[in-house]
């Protein structure tokens, strides 16, 4: 900054511009906060909201695999569509799994809820894979038992979701 | 009774139509002669069009900057002159008794390029 | 000279009061009317004011309009000034001095060819 | 008779090219999440792009001239050039996500990465803007995207309960999983996509592409008032489907695969085949539509010759503004980004943006100088007016909403 004191208008000026920035700055830091990134997540309220979210992902993900699978069984999909179809929705679950396991859970409730969040999603995403492969092998006989786990997992991951929302 | 224009509303960024129907750019500007000491009532001499004559609307200093790229770009001096008394009618869009052709509108470097592709067909005869 | 150097510049009466901007050329037709444009245009004045939106939009010129258009853009209607050429005393880089005051200029009419 | 089979091919090429990536995406997924709780916005889309659509199409009829180039006239350079920048970001954008919807198309047809096709369907997109006829192509590629009345069969088959369903259309409500901001973000969403601006400019240039004059405002008419309603259908189907299949099961769609999964369901692999038909040639068709759009609203700001009824030669800017726009589209969507995401972003930014592109084209169809007698009846000036309220209202709402919602995630 110049050493010559500012005169009477620039200081003037100069007090609106620094109102001004403030004002800014203000209005940034409340757009920031409403839009919620993925930082370190502090009260457990959140923390539990975005265990629900990810419920819900993982919830949808297994749900579309398990609607693929039975309408391949039924001979309404073709070899291509399904593979592509079970590959999205692994990576789905998995991509859930991933940004979940990334949250640092902020207390010892909070670990609690992510042990029994991944207790479910592990089965979910490595069931998930198994049928991918199957598909894309094109050995759809091996589908209906690969897919026995998907009921009782969605289920769960719906409580967990109804639980926590 | 001579017929009056507001400039600005009635003649600026109208479409330019050459004879043929084609069009010609937009009045992007006017040429007028300079009204010197003498203060006299200056005539609009030309009509001016090309993205440089656009950029040249912009008084400020990001305009004029503006207009050296484009002028470079473009390697040209200036926009393109439409002599007034090329003009046909003045209406909805301005009517020009000669080809788009003849107007030097910075196709050219355009035309190059595109008549290079397989089935771009030739362009007008003149340019 | 381009129409641009015009457009936006500051007219100030003989006192140096600003009277505004101009926002628009008016042309006559220089001579008697020959075939389209004969012997060319001529500058026969400027109008200096507020940019009227709604003259841009044709409020003032038999764009009936939707109502509800014509009450937000309409109203800006011409209250500008209509500067004849001759009252022009000094024109430097955008900064035109008039004669006389902005209370005696007649407000500018719509050019209705 | 001639004229019979140009309207009937006018209607079903308006039907036909009435989808895009836009409504697909935002159908499925407004029927995955809100059921039927948001049918009525999907009606005041159709609405509102038929009112303007005909406006457009009778400004480019009788007056011979395309929105853009009466933007820029009615609203001066400086505005105009604003308008300019932001309608071709959008339509860029939009074009991006279409060349992605081809290549999601073929890829779950074939299972074969997206990725590979995008560089393929953008060289096709400009081989089809630079030598096929304007016609024929946009006939063509109309008439294929009628497969997807396919959808609309799969939901006939399903014996749906209509009356629930037409009680859950009039009676929206916000299910317990979602929350205001997200319903109202999606409100939007479907609002942009259903009036996405490159409709009007494309539907405006087209009518001075296929050198349409007043005799030909009956054809105007007609196309969109039936056309546009019955492809309106078309995208109620993608939402009822969704709403019947995938909303029971809690799945919150986010590829093409999920969006078909509904079609397969009752109509098995025919049913699936129509399905992918009708989803790639809509995106292909919309590729066109858009890659065109952004030449068009260039050439028009800048008053260079345009046209595909002009050999390239003598519209070399715009042909360049073409393969320019599409090179840039191909180029955003092997960055990798989401197709997907892509499209929420372009719908969304549309919605932002509708008054830019509807103001100027209200007011030149109320300029007897461009008209002549043909301006605005009082009708459709009453409700074209109340449309621009609406628009702005949502165009305000847009980033807020965004934000509030987190894009929808909330």
């Amino acid at each position: 900054m110049s050493g010559t004191p500012p005169d009477r208008p620039a200081a003037r000026l100069s007090d609106r511009c620094r109102r001004g920035l403030a004002a800014v700055a203000l209005a940034l830091a409340v757009l920031v906060a409403a839009a919620g990134c993925t930082g370190p997540v502090r009260s457990d309220g959140v923390y539990a909201s975005k265990a629900a979210a990810t419920a819900a992902a993982a919830a949808s993900a297994v749900q579309t695999a398990r609607l693929a699978v039975q309408e391949a069984v039924d001979g309404r999909l073709f070899g291509r569509t399904l593979a592509q179809t079970l590959a999205e929705a692994a990576s789905d679950a998995g991509d859930a799994q991933t940004t979940f396991d990334a949250i640092q859970p902020p207390d010892g409730r909070a670990d609690v809820l992510r042990d029994q969040l991944d207790g479910l999603l592990t089965p979910a995403v490595s069931a998930l894979e198994d049928l991918r492969i199957a598909a894309r092998r094109g050995d759809v006989a091996q589908l209906p038992s690969l897919a026995a786990p998907l009921p009782r997992l969605s289920d769960k991951l719906e409580q967990v979701q109804k639980a926590h929302r | 009774m001579a017929r009056r224009l507001d400039a600005a509303l009635e003649l600026l960024d109208r479409q330019l139509v050459d004879k043929d129907g084609r069009l010609a750019g937009k009045v992007d500007d006017l040429e007028l002669t300079d009204p010197g000491d003498g203060l006299e009532q200056p005539r609009v001499t030309a009509i001016l069009t090309g993205p440089d004559a656009l950029a040249g609307r912009l008084h400020t200093r990001f305009g004029r900057w503006l207009q050296g790229v484009v002028l470079r770009l473009l390697a040209r001096q200036g926009p393109a002159r439409v002599p007034l008394e090329q003009v046909q009618a003045i209406g909805s869009s301005i009517e020009l008794r000669v080809a788009a052709g003849r107007l030097d509108t910075g196709q050219g470097w355009a035309r190059r390029l595109i008549g290079r592709l397989p089935g771009a067909g030739e362009g007008d005869a003149a340019q | 000279m381009r129409l641009s150097d015009l457009l936006g510049a500051e007219v100030v009466d003989e006192h140096g009061r600003a009277v505004g901007k101009v926002h628009d050329v008016r042309l006559e037709q220089a001579g008697p009317e020959q075939a389209d444009l004969g012997p060319g245009l001529r500058v026969e004045g400027l109008i200096v004011g507020r940019p009227a939106l709604g003259a841009r939009f044709g409020f003032g010129r038999g764009v009936q309009g939707p109502w509800l258009l014509r009450l937000v853009f309409g109203s800006l209607g011409h209250d500008g000034h209509d500067v004849a050429w001759h009252r022009i005393r000094s024109i430097r880089d955008r900064r035109i001095r008039i004669a006389g005051t902005a209370d005696d200029l007649p407000t500018p009419q719509p050019s209705g060819d | 008779m001639r004229k019979l089979l140009e309207i009937a091919l006018g209607i079903l090429t308006a039907i036909g090219g009435f989808v895009d990536i836009g409504d697909l995406v935002a159908s499925t997924e407004t029927g995955a999440r809100f059921g039927l709780g948001l049918a009525w916005v999907l009606l005041v889309g159709v609405v509102g792009i038929v009112i303007y659509a005909e406006m457009a199409g009778r400004v480019a009829s009788v007056s011979g001239r395309a929105v853009f180039d009466l933007v820029r006239e009615r609203l001066g350079a400086g505005a105009g050039l604003l308008n300019l920048a932001a309608s071709f970001f959008i339509t860029l954008l939009t074009l991006a996500a279409e060349i992605g919807g081809v290549a999601l198309s073929l890829q779950l047809a074939t299972s074969v990465n997206y990725l590979l096709f995008v560089p393929v369907v953008g060289f096709l997109v400009w081989l089809v803007c630079w030598r096929v006829r304007f016609e024929l192509m946009d006939n063509a590629v109309g008439l294929l995207g009628l497969a997807l009345i396919v959808v609309a069969v799969a939901v006939w088959r399903a014996h749906p309960d209509w009356g629930a369903m037409l009680h859950s259309a009039t009676h929206p409500v916000v299910p317990t999983t979602e929350s205001h901001a997200a319903y109202w973000y999606f409100a939007i969403a479907l609002l942009g996509s259903a009036m996405t601006p490159y409709e009007v400019f494309f539907f405006s240039s087209g009518a001075v592409e296929q050198r349409w004059t007043r005799s030909d405002l009956l054809v105007n008419r007609l196309n969109v008032y039936i056309g546009f309603p019955l492809g309106g259908l078309l995208a109620l189907a993608l939402m009822v489907a969704a709403a019947l299949v995938l909303e029971p099961l809690g799945i919150d769609p986010s590829h093409l695969s999920q969006a078909a999964l509904p079609t397969s369901l009752v109509l098995g692999r025919l049913g699936l085949a129509l399905a992918l038909l009708g989803f790639f040639a809509c995106t292909f068709g919309a590729s066109l539509e858009t890659a065109l759009s952004c030449g068009y609203s260039i050439a028009q700001y800048f008053g260079w010759q345009w046209g595909k009824f002009v050999k390239p030669a003598q519209a070399p800017r715009f042909q360049l503004a073409v393969l320019v726009s599409i090179a840039l589209g191909v180029g955003l969507v092997l960055t990798t980004l989401d197709p997907v995401q892509i499209t929420e972003y372009a719908i969304v930014l549309s919605a932002a943006a509708l008054p830019l592109t509807y103001l100027p084209l209200l007011i030149v169809a109320n300029d007897p100088a461009y008209l002549g007698g043909k301006v605005n009846s009082r009708l459709s000036n009453a409700i074209a007016s109340l449309f621009l309220v609406v628009l702005v209202l949502a165009s305000v709402a847009t980033i807020p909403l965004m934000i509030a919602s987190k894009a929808g995630g909330g």
